[in-house]
């Protein structure tokens, strides 16, 4: 499903880091800016939903899910094939969302595709609800993958793409990753063996928003130079702005071309984007805004 | 119903730790990217140099904190219990049960009480998991003060200790004589009876207390035990209990394949068989709802012990 | 004493993924750098394209099944027991059992008869942790030609299996009739006998038919029940053995603690209490030795299940 | 204990590549040969007894036990602070095998240390011995930690490392990987925390010799370029032949200059070092010797 049909054959202009290529650095292309509007758009509703939906549950990540935000719109409404009214068409692009505390952000992006009524989302954490607090495949239609424990979505994804290859299958296997997640050791079980099988139909996001939930990533367990440890893994490493749809989209593009390795897209963001007070707000990783948080929170977000 | 007052196992986790860490300059902690939720944060402020983060890397953790006790340290580890028990089990079986290495492991967050979280943060297998490693020492706490007592009482004992706490405020119930002398692997009666005993470990000892009530009505008089240890787990007290009551109903937030329950089961078939009924969660996953919803949804409400107890008087045909 | 024939189960494993992989193009075989030790190998050796080794990353090979499996293959994930249950308890959890989807674990090297490696290697808690697992269903075929037909039933059966094997040759004692069709959740009664029932499983059995000859020379007619399915236990057969006969010892290669007999102990207190004891071994890690001293060492011979019975008939005043 | 003390203030000469130091590349020192070679004549008795005892046992894993025999034997014959008849010393510098396998390897230079009879050695495996078939911390004089289970055993020597800091005390810690071992995420786990404590009393060693127990860990499961890992880490990387004595002790020594950063010594060796049809031979992973072959071993060993 392309929600934005328009954009798929335009060209778009980004600056893209690939150690693994020669050559790379500059892809030149172009967006109309009539298009990106309506992904920022999509963006600022996607936000509004997370914070609608933690405020209603009373618990809930409102900071990874909002740095997550621009990365899975761009996903669900620009680059991943998929049809909402067949969940499970064999064709589609498989999307795991390893870091399954931004539920929130998955399941706005699965009910805005029509996935399931929009209405649903405020049942998230309640009892009997099928949006669980993170991502239950046997529940939520669209769900591809059911996480939670930290370091287990990669492997997943390795395991969907080999099969893809098995099967000869064009679709692809996007995994997005928080970047304290990289601490976990499957983590670097899962680039060791992906690259090896040369799974070049595997694209890895971290959401690089520089906390985890003790505190910043560099001051807990450094993840620098975290480009240079994927790449001695193997991978293309492409290093962008988690909040451009171009670089976004660039990136795609850039993984698609890439042939024999898997391609990581390291996504610079920020903790809590969009939500002043909680952009980089170390607190707000897994806290539910007060009453006067939440409404402060929607105005900012162009809310009513 | 009694009113009770509730209080946080977590917090007096903490107090503890900082209590130990006053005490003691061999004690170590460790935490996996959680320190502020388990507590172990308050331990960091006043001894930054004796507490580790090793971010979200709970096996990195566990097998150094081996390290730390080969070195003669007394070493903490502590993050949600479904972090520190499966995704850990052969680092605790190979670096520090089978060595008997003095790592305390303490598990927050056990239990569908969870809430919000769901099903893959709700761990109700733990008492399976630590049990059946040789060289173990389980214990469950009862409330908060319990829990202190237990922390003290796992720093003094020399070998690996597994602690299962809770996440949310529970009633305080060991405020009783019988509990102030927290003994490793003594139970204690919180309740003298003589047609049923009731077990309960964890948050599920209050309930007991309250189901204990609710039979008085019914004219069933019950002995409620706390099972705060689990292993070793105190077969006298349970063996007399049988001989005395001739009936036993145990109750924990676990999920009762493999838990508490079947350890007492256990002691039973082998030495004195009396009809038994286990409270607990049948073998299914949780889900995110409140905990409150989750007890009653999962049979782990005082209704469920008494409906419990009725049944195994009716096998007696009483 | 019966001259049994030996075999191996994971050769039986080895020739059941041959027969599987020509059979369905759909089966994927993942192994951990032990492929020729439990027989993956020869799977790869036919269908190299569908066979895939994750190296010594147990965590990443378990995971990695369940997306096969969220692909709409039948993922088989093999390598010794100790590697691939308590090191990836929380892969199988959170990947594979919680989302009940397709991938079979085969264990082989489980228990003390791995012999020389010792402790580190010897698995004795496996059935447990699988056990306690929501949604797991667990396997421990009872020789060679029963480990065939159960992984050919594991294959056919949507969802996750677990399935115990030993690395020794072991006696063939399912060639009967009563074993031909394996039904996974059916234990199969090996023997008949009204005074005491002998409930073995793997390795076991053949010890439990043993000892049932050994009992006949004391005039005691024992019931040998083979219960090759842990989870989900056959609990009808259990009960009615335990009214026909009125008194049970159970055998596993295993940790007592809570292993197959555990289980065992549950479904009779609640609901036929009769007498048991079980055979196993008594929480403790292994060590390095021959299989058979170790079997002698650890308890876990035809005497021990013999004196085991003589005790439980005696318990019963016969 | 430093059973050649004549070595100690030496100087000697060996090439050392060390990405982490400005100007590193070359250390010159040397060692008299004479000194060299009995450590050489060391080695070749080590490995004598590797080949009794696995014979002897009729199980074991000679490949991995001879490739790593250098190293243990410079470690514990020259480099390592210890006393036989102390064991519990507490200002002994600790080693843990994190490649239990090679438990035999370990068994030897503690016996030749003094930590328990020679004649001992051939209780290995055996029921009711104290030397199991991987290391028992509890029931072997001199063996530190309990290894056997892959992957655990650089965990624990950042414990180690990190208590002898905590006490103030001087002693350091080596803990020998498998290469194979690499595959394991809780290495990387370990080696990212190392890194970020600053762990500059830690000393890993990679046993690379190139095979893992299905075969070539390049066709298993990749793992070059391995320096470049280990340095995206964070780690002061050494890399050498596993078999020159000159070279492990100037490793030894690079590592001990390394302040603010762990060090990992990439040993290049050859598995089943010194037993012509065991070298290279995946086959002699964990097999024990027929009697023909165990009797060629012998001699090719130099034994009688
Ligand atoms: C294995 C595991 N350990 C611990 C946790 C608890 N936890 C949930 S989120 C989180 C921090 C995650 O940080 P990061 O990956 O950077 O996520 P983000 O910043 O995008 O929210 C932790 C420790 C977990 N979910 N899984
Ligand atoms: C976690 C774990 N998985 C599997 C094994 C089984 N195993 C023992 S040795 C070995 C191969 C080790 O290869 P490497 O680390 O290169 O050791 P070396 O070549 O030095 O013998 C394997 C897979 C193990 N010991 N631990
Ligand atoms: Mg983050
Ligand atoms: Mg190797």
């Amino acid at each position: 499903m392309k929600i934005f049909p328009s954009l798929i054959s335009k060209e778009y202009e980004v600056r893209v880091y690939s150690p693994l290529h020669i050559g790379a650095g500059i892809v030149v292309n172009s967006y109309p800016d009539e298009d990106i509007k309506m992904l920022e758009e999509m963006a600022g509703k996607v936000r509004r939903h997370i914070i609608e939906m933690i405020y209603g549950a009373g618990s809930g990540h409102p900071g990874g899910s909002l740095s997550a935000t621009d990365v899975l719109v761009a996903l669900y409404f620009m680059e991943m094939n998929h049809k909402a009214d067949d969940p499970k068409w064999e064709d589609r692009d498989r999307f795991v969302l390893s870091k399954g505390h931004a539920a929130p952000t998955l399941y706005a992006c699965l009910a805005e595709s029509g996935y399931f009524p929009v209405d649903e989302l405020k049942t998230i954490r309640k009892i009997g609800s099928r949006l669980q607090g993170h991502p239950d495949m046997r529940k939520t239609p669209g769900v591809e993958a059911s996480t939670g424990s930290e370091g287990q979505g990669l492997s997943m994804g390795i395991g969907m793409a080999l099969a893809a290859k098995l099967d000869r299958k064009k679709y692809r296997t996007y995994v997005m990753l928080g970047d304290g997640e990289n601490n976990c050791g499957q983590i670097w079980e899962a680039a060791m063996s992906a690259s090896q099988f040369k799974i070049d139909n595997l694209v890895a996001i971290i959401d690089r928003n520089k906390l985890q939930l003790d505190g910043p990533t560099e001051k807990i367990m450094s993840l620098e130079p975290l480009g240079d440890k994927w790449k001695a893994f193997g991978w293309n490493v492409i290093e962008i702005e988690g909040h451009n749809f171009r670089e976004i989209l660039a990136a795609f593009k850039k993984a698609k071309e890439t042939k024999g390795h898997p391609s990581v897209i390291i996504a610079n963001t920020i903790k809590g984007k969009g939500v002043s007070f909680m952009e980089g707000a170390v607190g707000f990783h897994g806290k539910s805004p007060s009453k006067d948080e939440y409404e402060k929170a929607m105005k900012e977000l162009g809310g009513d | 119903m009694k009113k009770w007052e509730l209080k946080n196992q977590r917090d007096a986790f903490g107090e503890a730790l900082v209590e130990l860490g006053e005490q003691r300059s061999d004690i170590v902690v460790a935490s996996a990217d959680l320190s502020c939720s388990v507590k172990t944060g308050v331990f960091a402020e006043h001894f930054p140099e004796r507490h580790f983060n090793f971010g979200i890397a709970e096996q990195n953790m566990i097998s150094a904190c081996a390290g730390f006790a080969a070195a003669g340290k007394t070493a903490f580890a502590s993050t949600f219990a479904i972090f520190v028990t499966g995704r850990v089990y052969d680092q605790i079986r190979q670096s520090v049960a089978y060595p008997k290495l003095d790592v305390k492991i303490v598990a927050t967050h056990a239990g569908i009480t969870v809430g919000g979280d769901g099903a893959t943060h709700q761990m109700i297998e733990d008492l399976a998991l630590m049990r059946v490693l040789p060289n173990m020492t389980v214990i469950v706490p009862a409330d908060a003060p319990e829990t202190k007592r237990a922390v003290m009482a796992a720093a003094e004992f020399k070998g690996p200790v597994y602690i299962r706490l809770g996440r949310a405020n529970i009633p305080v119930c060991t405020d009783i004589p019988e509990c102030q002398d927290f003994e490793i692997g003594k139970a204690s009666i919180m309740r003298e009876g003589a047609d049923i005993t009731l077990v309960g470990t964890g948050i599920m000892v209050a309930k007991c207390l309250e189901a204990a009530e609710d039979l008085k009505k019914h004219k069933i008089d019950a002995k409620v035990i706390n099972m705060s240890t689990i292993k070793p787990m105190d077969e006298k007290t349970l063996i007399k209990a049988a001989r005395e009551t001739g009936g036993m109903v145990t109750a924990e937030e676990h999920n009762v394949m493999v838990g508490m329950g079947s350890a007492v089961a256990m002691t039973l078939v082998e030495n004195f068989h009396v009809p038994m009924k286990r409270v607990g969660i049948r073998d299914s996953f949780g889900e995110s709802g409140t905990s409150d919803e989750l007890m009653e949804k999962y049979g782990l409400t005082v209704d469920h012990i008494v409906d419990a107890a009725h049944d195994v008087m009716k096998r007696r045909g009483r």
